[in-house]
């Protein structure tokens, strides 16, 4: 049988399959070389960069929770100039579709970030990420509100021509209203969701688990409210929506690209099994053979909601 | 330093046994004989479901096999849920395993004399640097501390070899050995040793926190150099989500650096405490 | 040594330990009597209560999650009437603690549950479900924004003397905010959290799994989520807030009480453990005794915040 | 019927093991010997972890133990994780049980002929009703169906008793028994009964939905009383959480009704298929 077509175009970003790593558990991508061809995914999105290197929150940074795990990293990076000088040209020797996952602390901080990164030819988008809940600067103001999203949006678009994606936060009461200001603003895809605020304590030292007190929730635990919060925003607006949160296996991607995203991202699977990501596309490209699907297009979107279940 | 690079192989048990009081070995085969460097690690999982997430980190403690099969061993404690499942795990089923991780002990340096601390569980960062140094036959002295007499390692564990180095057992109740905390033993041991002896010395520690921090410190007071390994909460062990990172010194400025890829064995003057 | 004091004001209920059963996970209560004597909690919550019987959804009601699940079932339940006239004389007879937890299609009809329930004087409060997301009219709308909040709840407050519980939603971007639009309103406490909004496809069949396509996600996956928002809303407001949401041990509830809560719920462990809330009760008292605390009021809200973790 | 009060208890495996080419059987001790009624099931777990989270229902297979000492038998089809999971506990360890649930088959009718009829796994809540009736010298014939011989149940399972009724092995593919859906065995057997025979008749079925829904439909035709045992996913097994519930007729109205608390076994006319 022919081989499936998984490519896809993302916001004016064409990548071959629907499979690409999540910011922030994927490093900057070369790390997962020994385990195998990172070109191989439709795209690596690198850990989240800022203007200048940051140190992050001080250690207490993760906690394993029920199915998930918080982390409050606190964007540790090694800044947008060495991730230009050192890392891109090791990803174009890789070959790598890459993408840079971003943040500011102010506006023109995440203006400055994207005006850099439009320089760099290989690079195939921007993702900006308007959601960490894990630095008080690390977007969550603007990411809360459909008029901060507008406005962040607005400033990134204009500084850049790159596509540009809208990470957003699931930490909201209206996400569809949120997707909206994000397409509205002018972002040319939207992907989510990123962590849920959450937190864990030590009842007996009575401490805070995390340095930080809160972090974000992510893995399998999460899966469910991100699958509701995808569908709501592919319903809502015409952009690519990309989809992301606790995502295992190639039958939670299915069931991501079924309520209607264009792709997803993978990240914590990465850390229990560094192969999530290629597993979770040769597990894909099985199904869409076995169930004689031609295109990714055949597929997405499908869900059949007559007379459910 | 030579190893092979680091791989996610599936393990099949082959042996899981409790010994003495506290302690379990599984032994497993993997695909490929491994190449290590004693303090490297592996992340283990294998428990079914998605509770316990994360794989753990266990030091390796010994691997073999010949060309086409490979055999790996852990020693661990059992301490929390992930262990506890790890102790519950049967001989044919499968364990979750990527190594080698991290940076291990540095053994490579000429005409040193080695003293290896271990305290706790520690000694199984510690017995695979034993184990190679009496290979090599290149002088060294073991210290084992625990609290009592059942939270030592089993005698049949202690590595052997061409040159097995003295062994001091200590236990903080008198029931075996030196009765006193092993930092004790070395410190007291050191009072020995001649000034000449004292400068060929480094000394290599894993270990519960307090200890190491004194081994460093005391070290650190006489001049003397110093690995330790850290433990830390990880969540993928090679080096891509930051969530173990701890303090060390750069200069006369501090950062955060992870244990699972810039240690977990540290130059005991680099840490902060 | 002595027993330790574990009881506590709920908004006007004393109950006599901070244990409750969570509504919806706990049938009207009689249904544990096998496992043991439900008056040994603090208070038993029953099911949502509608003015009248309620249908609820169509099968398809329940979907297993990782370490959660996800459920639409639409709040069936007998009505008020039955209620009162069938139930209460058991919940009497037993000797329990009971608190009725209410929903309305509309602002009138929450309005008219609680005067019915008004009537009955061995109800000990009246919990306000104003956040159920499985019924387009359970409360949702209500429950989403301060204003919303604040309107059904002075609503309820005008229309009973009883201690007037409502219960938060947490898909909403401020819990902070809305749990001080309720104080405002007259609540004498807050409960919190409801479920998560989720959903569950299957990726062959490419049909939702829930009849009502989406539904509330409880269970130990959303602890840290829960722990978060009732820390955050302790916080906020002076009157008790009662954390809920993934607890099945004493350290859980513990964690709870620690971050600010006066008192828990415990509801989806109550199905795979019947005797889930005796186990926290005496899990809690072992815990207080070992510690030497004499009184909950010695650890409730004693999160340490010096130098954490 | 008198039956045991529900109980929470803890388990221990006694014996867990696949047999012939699709099931397993699994025993252990419980607190107390249980009376129960055929068609009754209990809510198990027992693997560690929240994930899964829920117990699963499984049809109560067989009970005994004397004074002070319970036995119980669970027979069981891996066809998921949970499942998955309690295929791989081990003799000692310890399941997490809720017994005995729901109402089950009636078999206290005075001058009744059976014929019990299971589709696949579903000969786990039939078989205890065979035994029962045998126990009683009531006359009863069974009807198995699979899809394969490999698909039935072990011959040694078949309970035997005093008056073993007659035993109708059906495959689909025609591998052993009767060649065809067991459905069609019924029918054909049907056929062969005298009208007053047939006046005689009570069909209990549990197995497939679509089986039932066939066994209703024919005998609800000839006017013959028939039990189904539905099965439906369950949060709680014991009438609190309402995530099981199925649509019934009651009178010209439908309602929604809980397998486990007012089920598992419906009068066949009841059930809106
Ligand atoms: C490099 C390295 C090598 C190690 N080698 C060994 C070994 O050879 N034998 C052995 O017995 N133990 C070893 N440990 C410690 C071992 O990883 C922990 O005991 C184990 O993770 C505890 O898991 P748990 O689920 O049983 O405990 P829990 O306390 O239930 O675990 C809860 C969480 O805390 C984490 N955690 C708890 N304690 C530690 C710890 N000390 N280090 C890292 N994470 C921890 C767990 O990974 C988990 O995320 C090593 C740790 C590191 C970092
Ligand atoms: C009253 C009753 C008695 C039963 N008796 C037996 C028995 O004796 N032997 C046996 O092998 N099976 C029996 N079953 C079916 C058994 O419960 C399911 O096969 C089992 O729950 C599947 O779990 P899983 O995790 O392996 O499958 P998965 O498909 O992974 O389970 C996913 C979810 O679906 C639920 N689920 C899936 N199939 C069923 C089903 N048929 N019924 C209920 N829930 C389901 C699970 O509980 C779980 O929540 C019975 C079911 C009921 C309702
Ligand atoms: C350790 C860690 C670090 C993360 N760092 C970033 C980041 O820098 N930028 C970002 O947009 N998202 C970050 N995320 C969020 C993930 O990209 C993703 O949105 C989230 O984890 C949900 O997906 P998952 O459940 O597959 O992990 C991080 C997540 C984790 C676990
Ligand atoms: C099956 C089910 C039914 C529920 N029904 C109600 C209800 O009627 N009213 C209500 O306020 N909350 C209801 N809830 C929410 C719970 O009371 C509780 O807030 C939520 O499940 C989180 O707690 P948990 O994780 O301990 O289950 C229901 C939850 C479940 C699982
Ligand atoms: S554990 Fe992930 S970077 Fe060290
Ligand atoms: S499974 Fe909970 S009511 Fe039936």
């Amino acid at each position: 049988m022919v081989t499936p077509d998984l490519s896809v175009s993302l916001g004016g970003l064409k990548v071959k399959n629907p499979v690409l790593s999540a910011s922030g558990t994927f490093g900057y991508g070369l790390e997962y070389m020994p385990f195998y061809d990172i070109s191989r995914l439709g795209a690596v999105v690198v850990k989240g960069l800022s203007l200048a290197p940051t140190p992050g929150n001080p250690p207490g940074r993760i906690v394993e929770t029920a199915a998930g795990m918080l982390n409050a990293i606190g964007l540790q990076n090694i800044g947008v100039e060495r991730f230009v000088g050192d890392v891109v040209p090791r990803l174009e020797d890789v070959g790598a579709t890459f993408v840079a996952n971003i943040y500011g602390k102010t506006m023109e901080e995440y203006e400055a970030v994207a005006l850099r990164l439009s320089e760099v030819p290989s690079l195939g988008a921007i993702e900006v990420n308007a959601s960490c809940p894990n630095v008080r600067e690390g977007g969550m103001a603007f990411g809360a509100t459909p008029g901060g999203i507008a406005a962040l949006t607005g400033r990134v678009r204009r500084s850049t021509g790159k596509p540009l994606w809208v990470k957003l936060s699931p930490n909201v009461t209206d996400i569809a209203g949120i997707a909206r200001a994000a397409e509205g603003a002018g972002a040319d895809a939207v992907s989510l969701i990123n962590t849920i605020v959450g937190m864990a304590v030590d009842h007996r030292t009575r401490r805070p688990q995390l340095s930080n007190v809160t972090g974000g929730l992510s893995g399998p635990a999460i899966k469910p409210v991100a699958l509701r919060m995808t569908w709501e925003a592919a319903k809502a607006i015409k952009i690519p929506v990309i989809g992301i949160g606790g995502i295992q296996s190639a039958a939670d991607a299915l069931e991501f690209l079924l309520v209607g995203a264009s792709a997803v991202q993978v990240g914590t699977a990465n850390f229990r099994n560094p192969r999530a990501c290629v597993d979770i596309l040769e597990g894909m490209e099985a199904f869409f053979r076995e169930e004689r699907i031609a295109a990714l297009a055949d597929y997405r979107g499908g869900l059949r909601m007559e007379n459910s279940p | 330093m030579t190893y092979n690079p680091t791989r996610f192989v599936t393990g099949r048990i082959v042996r899981n046994e409790g010994r003495g009081e506290i302690f379990y070995r599984i032994e497993a085969t993997i695909p490929e004989p491994l190449r290590f460097v004693p303090g490297q690690f592996a992340m283990v999982s294998g428990w079914p479901g998605n509770d316990p997430l994360l794989p753990r980190p266990l030091a390796v403690f010994r691997s073999g096999g010949t060309r086409g099969k490979g055999k790996i061993e852990f020693v661990y404690k059992v301490v929390g849920r992930g262990t506890a499942l790890l102790s519950g795990l049967h001989p044919g089923e499968t364990l979750s395993i990527t190594l080698p991780l991290g940076r291990g002990f540095d053994l490579e340096q000429a005409g040193r004399t080695y003293w290896l601390v271990g305290g706790g569980v520690g000694f199984s960062s510690v017995f695979p640097a034993a184990a190679l140094l009496g290979r090599r036959r290149n002088g060294f002295e073991m210290f084992l501390g625990a609290r009592t007499r059942d939270h030592l390692p089993p005698k049949e564990w202690t590595p052997g070899g061409k040159a097995p180095g003295r062994t001091h057992f200590c236990t903080e109740d008198g029931t075996a050995g030196y009765h006193g905390r092993v930092t004790d033993a070395v410190l007291e041991r050191m009072r020995e040793l001649s000034p000449e002896a004292a400068s060929r010395l480094t000394i290599l520690a894993c270990g519960p926190k307090e200890m190491l921090k004194e081994i460093s410190t005391e070290t650190l007071k006489r001049g003397i150099p110093a690995q330790v390994a850290l433990e830390n909460h990880m969540a993928c062990g090679f080096g891509v989500c930051w969530g173990c990172v701890v303090t060390l010194w750069e200069g006369d400025r501090t950062a955060y650096r992870r244990v699972c890829r810039d240690g977990p064995v540290f130059d005991a003057r680099e840490v902060v405490w």
